[in-house]
């Protein structure tokens, strides 16, 4: 049965945005509600929307699996990295003054850099896992 | 008087312990595997309500700073559930796993039945 | 004058709409079967919410938070459809006939 | 003024669609009721946020209906299928 | 150098046990070592003797916490012990060899193995100069009897192991470690100390009669293997053992630890004196007349002769321990000497009992009309070692008797005295019988008899002439010990 | 750099797991974990060593000071633990290596080795955090790593196991929350020293007295305090034998030393002693624990879980120190913390030991095991006997400190039930020593030829002996928990 | 439609979105944005979901005059079937019939499906492509009656004009 | 909230049940939201309605869908929730009243980020910094445990060990 055209035409239109709105919560959230994890879920549901829409098998030929089970240690190498940085600049782990000459610009480095880590492995994480739900059963 | 005042005044907490006991009766009551982390996921939700609303102030308002505010509800708990939540959805996702591989390993989801069966 | 009438006609709106939402619910309620429901909900989302939200489109003028309600707008609306749509063949799908009323000579 | 009113009518309209989420009979009811109080709810957000004067709500408003969105499609396919991950050239 | 003495009658044993389990394989010196084990610790216990009499010696072998260590340490009434399980090990080695080799009994390595460990548990508790190290030894020689209990390997074996280590671990943790840290809570140590550690730092003021009693209510059903009613059931089930394991671990080694360490903790952590005036003593008493008494009428019912002499042993550990609850210094030494009397007499009749076994195959009374005839140094023995039991003049048992007798007049305990009389009627009653029976009733059966090895009748002999030396010369021990009051 | 190490050795694992999960060699892997293990012992030693010389050290994470920041505290009890549960750790996955290639699939290997790392962090985390909701966070880190530790087992009946634990554990996490957002409303404070700090000025003991409840309860059910311990047995029953060990002398232990952290140093002697009612109920409870489970244990047919039930009951022998609660009691408590881990160890390592060979844990195949597997018998019978608390072994020191305790209290009947307990304890030790040394061995009791890999017999053989050496050097364990007892738990009392 | 201006038009319209969702001017969140909407599209159109479908631009103009229309028909029925449920007694005789549909193309098929389905008082049930038959559930015979006329019909089948998707 | 909640627990169709608590997010987002508690709204809505929901449909294909009435009484349900309800009303009777503002939770360590989180860390959405920087630790955290659950259900669920 073919999809609905209707269907695979509003995914087309709608998950380019959604993309960019988990961008835009990512990086207002210091402005505004959200951040890494909340941006991290909303773009992983844009791809679980992909998912839903044109099938498992086109969605990981699309967005391959292997990306997000590798982005899951690789956002918690960001995050404990930033940490472990600034203990080589022998400031206490995840002080973000050491990441600049002033504290206050460091700490926005560091908010942002924990942020993207954040991002990266829950996006990760959540991809993965669903695509772990959902490709278990196809008989 | 003091009493009625005091139970009026803690209204908030009343609706939270209503879903809690309930979510806590489905986790214990119920056998169905998956049903069971429903009551969970419902019961840690309903703690998220013990943590913020006392965060609250009145005429406050969220706690994201601007000039034309000066009442801003506290940001404290907020930061506590929303760590509790990532939580809370790790487990659920682990638990529905398990749940998944259960049903294919022994074709059934029900307590009653597995303890037959085999534990 | 203009800002007086544009909140005199986002009120408007919000009230008409608002109404709308109340009595789709109300709908919901009484109709008999769930395809006459889906009819009720289709006056809350598609007329209700629409209303609502233009109402606060032209309450807040064009600006961030305007753009912000168009695409709620229009995901609200595109929900409608779809979910309405999908659910009745759903419903007829899994075997469930839409209940026959005949009143008088029609029939 | 006109907001707390709206608010008010929108959480009656919001109870009743409970109700019917509540006595289903069928799992469509439900899930009509269910798909409504998603648009409920967005629009309560939305007016509250014009109350308390906090524009800022209205990304949370857009979260919900994007995962509104996605659930209705999930719910679909669900249906459809039963299962989430079918697709097109299968 | 020279407290490390103190450490070799317990290592010897398990050197012994060591080299009989890996070097079994080579038979011809199998039994070289089992003889020279026992004798070379004799040796080196008759050495303490004369090297350190009467001065009190101490060996700190490990510190867990301040006043809670390992120590050894000899004093007279653990030198007269030492000597005399020792001397009984060499005696029963000889015998168990003759015996398990008739019997055709399997795992000789593990038997004497676990035998040789259990005279070092035995050693140990006996140089035990404190609490802690007489319960680990204690407990130890516990567990290491449990193999020899259980040899046989059948159901009936293991159920028996199984009622044996519960009522004597049981009883011991459940009543002697409390006992234990509360007297450590008291004072702060467990040494034993002349004139006792209760007596010499608390004091007979500080301490309330209630805690007392309940502490020595605790030693004494804690000490289980004294085998006081009711928890004595342990030692009739471990009559299932091979007659030498009944012999020495529950005629002499386990039991004589029990009562032995009764003894200690009397002596030597309460102190004589401290416990005179306490009712829960005379209640004590009581329940241990009880014993003698009950016991020897069940003995008189038994037509096993083992069961019979393990309800004969627990009526005379009470003996022992109701000349202790005396608490003068005469009745200490009457209890010592009545503890080595009964010791000697009931390993002979043990020996008897598994000879005729050997020899006959039987094991209850009623069948052994006129073996006397036929076995006629086994049947003497057995009749030298009831009569000693009965206390009868010229044997060892008369002595130990005599003294506890004296020692209860003196204390005016009439009570011990009707006690004694009427165990004794009744020690007649259940031991004239079968000598009666094996003299003088006429063999009916014509069952061919198998020869009985030499080593035990060596064995049965040598006990004998003990029995009769413990009579002659009774100071040996007694001026041993008077030193010490 | 030693001032970070409390940072440094939460992040030592975390990062070895992320190592581990990219790299797909599981021997490349075990050498991770074993260095990684291998660091955190040297730091845990490093750290304990300052602590034992300069006082408890206070490290702000984020550079921000406490109660804004998130603090780690290190003094001299949780150095302890944290040297303890490094070392069991290291030792553990030692062990590992060719009984998890024994028992469970070649590709889940790498997953449990970064589980394993996870659940130390975790652990270690909660050890040494001084703020009660990055204890939570913590504490869910090591849950969840457990959870999937035993999903990994063979046997299909570990997903239920791990299901059921998981239900549980994550009950007594949200009960821990509900009590720690109690104080929190009252205190608005998370950091513990600020909450024990203004606890006292409160007037409010209502809620106090819930957190305290709630809290308590919460711990135990991580715990598997007795009426709470439904999940324990399964889940060492059918997790890997190493990730049994590394749970049976780890994990739970963390968990009492959080509720002991929270009863003593946050609540104070003075809140859990104005309400008798709480003393009485641990205490009935760890009786409760120390019968009930013994009893349930001596009719187990599996052997994983016959000696699931005795932790079970010997948890309630710690817990019963807690209730004490003098100075006896709680060096009885800390030691056997300490005690209790070494003898699990050795007897579920044991068990691997008999796993590997058999790949069975029921009970039968245990026996005349003394004459197939003579070593790893002597192993096995002799750490079980320390259970019982002869003396000489490891778990007589603490038994000897409860008594202690108890008889200082004048509470008779407790001192009475340690000992019949101590007896229960026997009656199953029995059966498994009988079987093994008195039995006829079955016949193909041996599944697998090969030998024994030989670092599994030596680590079993170290631990067996560590259970008597620390039964009597005490240097490294009681004394080391005395002096935490005196500094830490009962700073402020009178001793 | 040439299918560099699409991309660049898609990347525009996609940093338009970030822009009036942020409302801040800082030069690090737009060059955020523009980045991440030149990725988003490239990646997307790497994947073959960026073309006509996903930016119909051309009937655009024509959609908007539609919509007005359509809106105004929402309306209209929504005061209808409000009527009926307000009415004491259920006013209603639900129909479940077949339609139609002029149609050529699939797209503009698919519109009228889904416009019988926004407007309250009639549901597309099941949407037969091939033969371009629509199952419809209406609540009562009124509407039933205005959708025959096929108003709808028409006006999409204008707005569709001759493209043919 | 109360509603769906004994919907929840009334229902045996697992389906009813999974849109039942998607309604229960909702309305618990919702809640949050008039609690001033922004970010947590936005956050339990994309989880509680979405991640969760999505989670739980595709285990629901495995699975049937019916729950089977539970065999063993639920006393002792009955007797945990009743026990652990009455100590939260015991424990919460007395704390301040809704709304209150000179609470310890106000006073003492919150509004210390709400004086600080401007001048130290220049962000506005104090929870922003409070979550990235002064509790950051707790942040690691909680993406470990991401990390780690997400580790667990790909080994779980991983295919190729089906095969064997
Ligand atoms: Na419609
Ligand atoms: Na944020």
């Amino acid at each position: 049965m073919r999809l609905d055209l209707l269907i695979r035409i509003s995914a087309k239109i709608f998950i380019p945005f959604i993309m960019v709105f988990a961008f835009y919560v990512q990086f207002h959230g210091d402005y505004g509600p959200g951040g890494g994890f909340q941006a991290g879920v909303i773009f992983a549901a844009s791809i679980i929307l992909y998912t839903i829409i044109f099938g498992s098998k086109k969605a990981q030929k699309d967005f391959p699996a292997i990306v997000f089970h590798s982005m899951i240690p690789i956002g918690v190498i960001i995050f404990s990295g930033t940490g472990l940085l600034s203990v080589f600049n022998g400031y206490n782990f995840l002080d973000y003054d050491a990441l600049s000459h002033y504290p206050k610009h460091g700490q926005h480095i560091g908010i942002i850099a924990i942020e993207i880590g954040v991002f990266v492995t829950v996006i990760g994480a959540m991809v993965s896992i669903f695509y772990a739900f959902v490709s278990r059963g196809s008989k | 008087m003091n009493i009625v005042s005091n139970l009026i005044s803690s209204y908030n907490y009343y609706i939270i312990i209503f879903l809690m006991i309930s979510g806590l009766f489905i986790v214990v009551a119920r056998g169905n595997m998956m049903k069971k982390l429903v009551g969970l996921a419902l019961f840690q939700t309903s703690v998220y309500i013990l943590y913020i609303s006392p965060g609250k102030i009145l005429n406050g308002t969220a706690p994201i700073l601007r000039d034309d505010f000066t009442i801003y509800s506290s940001p404290f708990p907020h930061v506590l559930i929303l760590t509790a939540i990532v939580v809370g959805i790790a487990t659920l996702s682990l638990g529905l796993a398990l749940v998944i591989r259960i049903n294919e390993e022994f074709g059934t989801i029900e307590e009653d039945k597995l303890f037959e069966e085999e534990l | 004058m203009l800002e007086t009438i544009q909140i005199i006609i986002a009120y408007i709106l919000l009230i008409i709409g608002s109404l709308f939402l109340l009595i789709g619910a109300v709908g919901l309620i009484r109709m008999p079967d769930v395809f006459t429901r889906m009819h009720a909900v289709s006056v809350m989302e598609s007329t209700g919410a629409s209303l609502i939200i233009i109402g606060l489109i032209i309450y807040s003028g064009f600006n961030s938070v305007s753009l912000k309600l168009i695409v709620i707008l229009l995901a609200v609306i595109f929900i409608s459809s779809v979910a309405t749509h999908a659910l009745a063949r759903a419903c007829i799908h899994d075997g469930i006939k839409p209940l026959k009323i005949s009143r008088g000579k029609e029939q | 003024m006109i907001f707390n009113i709206i608010i008010f009518i929108i959480s009656i309209a919001l109870l009743l669609s409970l109700f019917r989420a509540l006595i289903g009979p069928t799992i469509f009811d439900r899930l009509l009721a269910a798909n409504i109080i998603g648009t409920t709810t967005v629009l309560f957000l939305v007016i509250y946020g014009f109350l308390s004067g906090r524009t800022d709500f209205l990304d949370i408003a857009i979260t919900y209906i994007l995962l509104n969105l996605i659930g209705t499609f999930a719910v679909l396919k669900y249906f459809r299928y039963g299962t989430l991950s079918h697709g097109e050239e299968e | 150098m020279s407290e490390l003495i103190l450490i070799l009658p317990i290592i010897l044993p398990l050197i012994t046990a060591l080299i009989i389990k890996f070097l079994w394989k080579f038979e011809r010196i199998r039994y070289l070592i089992l003889i020279a084990g026992p004798i070379l610790n004799i040796y080196y216990i008759s050495k303490i003797l004369t090297q350190f009499n009467a001065i009190p010696i101490k060996l700190d072998l490990i510190t867990i916490l301040s006043g809670l260590n390992i120590s050894l340490g000899i004093e007279p009434i653990s030198m007269i012990f030492l000597l005399m399980v020792n001397c009984l090990w060499l005696i029963a080695t000889i015998y168990s060899v003759g015996y398990m080799l008739s019997n055709n009994e399997k795992r000789l390595d593990n038997f004497f193995m676990f035998f040789s460990i259990s005279i070092a548990c035995a050693n140990g508790a006996a140089l035990a100069d404190n609490l802690l190290t007489l319960f680990i030894f204690y407990e130890l020689l516990t567990l290491s009897t449990y193999p020899l209990v259980t040899h046989k390997g059948d159901e009936l074996s293991k159920k028996s192991g199984r009622t044996y280590l519960l009522i004597l671990l049981g009883t011991s943790l459940c009543f002697f470690l409390p006992a234990i840290s509360y007297v450590y809570f008291l004072s702060g140590s467990l040494d034993f100390i002349e004139n006792g550690l209760l007596m010499t730092t608390m004091g007979v003021n500080s301490i309330s009669n209630l805690q007392l009693s309940i502490l020595l209510v605790l030693f004494i059903f804690g000490i289980s293997k004294a085998a006081i009613m009711p928890f004595h059931s342990w030692l009739p089930a471990a009559m299932v053992a091979p007659t030498p394991v009944s012999a020495l671990l529950h005629a002499v080694a386990v039991v004589k630890v029990g009562v032995f360490s009764i003894i200690k903790v009397i002596v030597y952590t309460f102190g004589i004196d401290l416990l005179f005036d306490l009712t829960i003593v005379d209640l004590l008493i009581i329940l241990c007349g009880f014993t003698i008494i009950a016991s020897s009428i069940i003995a008189i019912k038994q037509d096993n002769l083992k069961k019979l002499l393990a309800y004969s042993t627990i009526s005379q550990l009470s003996y022992v321990i109701i000349a202790i609850l005396i608490l003068t210094p005469s009745a200490i030494i009457a209890a010592t000497l009545h503890l080595i009397a009964h010791a000697i007499s009931k390993i002979t009749l043990f020996f008897a009992a598994g000879a005729i076994y050997t020899s006959t195959g039987y094991t209850k009374i009623s069948e052994m009309d006129g073996i006397g005839s036929r076995l006629k140094i086994v049947m003497i023995g057995f009749s030298i070692g009831a009569l000693s039991l009965i206390g009868m003049p010229i044997l060892g048992g008369f002595i130990s008797k005599w003294y506890i007798v004296e020692s209860a007049l003196d204390a005016n305990r009439w009570f011990i005295i009707l006690v004694i009389v009427i165990s004794t009627l009744l020690n007649i009653g259940y031991f004239i019988p079968i000598i009666y029976k094996v003299f003088f009733v006429k063999n009916t059966s014509k069952k061919a008899l198998k020869k009985l090895p030499i080593t035990i009748n060596l064995a049965i002999f040598s006990c004998c002439i003990l029995i009769i030396l413990l009579f002659l010369f009774p100071n040996f021990f007694i001026e041993v010990i008077k030193n010490e009051f | 750099m030693t001032e970070h190490l409390p940072a440094i050795q939460v992040m030592i694992p975390i990062v070895g797991s992320l190592l581990i999960m990219l790299i797909r060699n599981n021997t490349l892997n075990w050498l991770i974990g074993v260095l990684s293990c291998l660091s955190v012992v040297f730091c845990s030693i490093t750290l304990y060593s300052k602590v034992a010389i300069s006082g408890a050290i206070s490290y702000a994470m984020g550079g921000w000071e406490p109660p804004v920041g998130i603090e780690y505290r290190i003094d001299e009890l949780n150095a302890l633990f944290i040297v303890m549960i490094s070392l069991a750790s290291c030792i553990i996955i030692l062990y590992a290596k060719n009984s998890l290639n024994n028992e469970i699939r070649a590709n889940k290997i790498s997953v449990f080795y970064s589980m394993y790392l996870l659940c130390l962090a975790g652990l270690i985390g909660i050890l040494s955090t001084g703020d009660a909701f990055n204890a939570f966070v913590f504490l869910e880190i090591s849950s969840l790593a457990t959870y999937i530790m035993i999903s990994i087992g063979q046997d299909k009946r570990a997903l239920v196991a791990a299901y059921q634990y998981l239900i549980m554990g994550t009950i007594g996490a949200t009960l821990y929350v509900i009590g720690v957002g109690l104080i929190f409303v009252i205190t608005g404070s998370l950091n513990l020293v600020d909450i024990a700090s203004r606890i006292n000025d409160i007037e409010l003991m209502r809620p106090l007295y819930a957190s305290l409840a709630f809290i308590t309860v919460g711990i135990a059910l991580k715990i598997a305090l007795f009426p709470l311990h439904a999940w324990l047995p399964n889940a060492y029953a059918y997790s890997p034998s190493v990730g049994t060990a590394f749970l049976a002398s780890t994990a739970t232990k963390v968990a009492i030393y959080l509720l002991l952290k929270y009863l003593y140093l946050v609540f104070g002697y003075n809140i859990i002693y104005s309400n008798p009612l709480f003393m009485i109920v641990i205490i009935a409870l760890s009786l409760a624990a120390m019968f009930g489970a013994s009893i349930i244990a001596i009719f187990q047919s599996n052997i994983k879980k016959l000696f699931a039930y005795s932790s079970v009951a010997q948890i309630g022998y710690i817990t019963l120190g807690l209730g004490i609660a003098n100075y006896n009691g709680l060096i009885g408590s800390t030691v056997h913390i300490i005690n209790h881990s070494i003898i699990k160890a050795a007897i579920f390592l044991a068990i691997g030991c008999v796993v590997y060979k058999t790949k069975e844990t029921s009970i039968k195949k245990l026996a005349g095991l003394g004459r197939t597997m003579p070593l790893i018998a002597t192993c096995l019978t002799i750490s079980s006997i320390s259970l019982i608390g002869v003396p000489g072994t490891v778990g007589f020191i603490s038994k000897w400190y409860l008594v202690l305790g108890a008889i200082e209290q004048g509470w008779w009947l407790v001192v009475i039930s340690l000992a019949i307990s101590s007896l229960l304890a026997l009656i199953y030790v029995g059966r498994v020593i009988e079987l093994i040394w008195f039995h006829e061995p079955e016949k193909n009791i041996i599944v697998i030829k090969e030998k024994l890999p030989k670092e599994m017999v030596i680590i079993t053989i170290i631990l067996t002996l560590a259970t008597i050496y620390f039964g009597i050097d005490i240097r490294l364990t009681a004394d080391l928990a005395k002096v935490a007892v005196e500094n830490v738990l009962l700073a402020g009392d009178i001793l | 439609m040439n299918k560099s201006i699409l991309i660049l038009v898609q990347i525009i319209i996609l940093f338009l979105f970030w822009y009036l969702l942020s409302g801040k001017n800082g030069i690090l969140l737009l060059s955020i944005g523009a980045i991440c909407s030149i990725i988003i599209v490239f990646y997307l159109l790497k994947i073959r979901m960026i073309d006509d479908e996903s930016l119909p631009i051309k009937i655009l103009p024509k959609a908007i005059y539609y919509w007005i229309w359509l809106y105004k028909e929402m309306i209209l029925s929504s005061i209808y079937i409000s009527k009926l449920i307000l009415f004491p007694r259920l006013n209603i005789s639900p129909q479940y019939f077949k339609i139609k549909s002029k149609q050529k193309s699939t797209m503009g098929f698919n519109i009228y499906a889904n416009s019988i389905t926004l407007t309250p008082g009639t549901i597309s049930v099941i949407i037969n492509n091939s033969n371009k038959e629509i199952d419809v559930h209406s609540i009562s015979k009124d509407t039933k009656t205005s959708l025959l006329k096929s108003e709808m019909d028409n006006k999409i089948k204008k707005l569709m004009g001759d493209n043919d998707i | 909230m109360a509603i769906t909640t004994i919907g929840i627990i009334k229902l045996r169709n697992l389906f009813s049940v999974v849109i039942l608590s998607t309604i229960y997010s909702f309305l618990m987002a919702s809640l949050l939201l008039i609690f001033d508690a922004v970010d947590v709204a936005l956050t339990e809505a994309a989880v509680g309605a979405g991640i969760s929901t999505v989670l739980m449909l595709s285990v629901l294909h495995y699975t049937k869908r019916n729950e089977e009435k539970p065999k063993h009484s639920s006393i002792l349900a009955i007797l945990v929730c009743i026990t652990v309800g009455g100590l939260l009303i015991y424990g919460t009777y007395g704390l301040p009243a809704f709304g209150a503002a000179n609470t310890p939770l106000h006073t003492h360590v919150s509004s210390q980020y709400l004086l600080r989180s401007l001048p130290e860390t220049g962000v506005p959405n104090v929870v922003t910094s409070v979550l990235a920087s002064y509790r950051g630790f707790d942040t690691l955290g909680e993406v470990i445990v991401v990390f780690t659950a997400a580790i667990g259900v790909i080994s779980l669920l991983r295919k190729d060990q089906r095969e064997n």
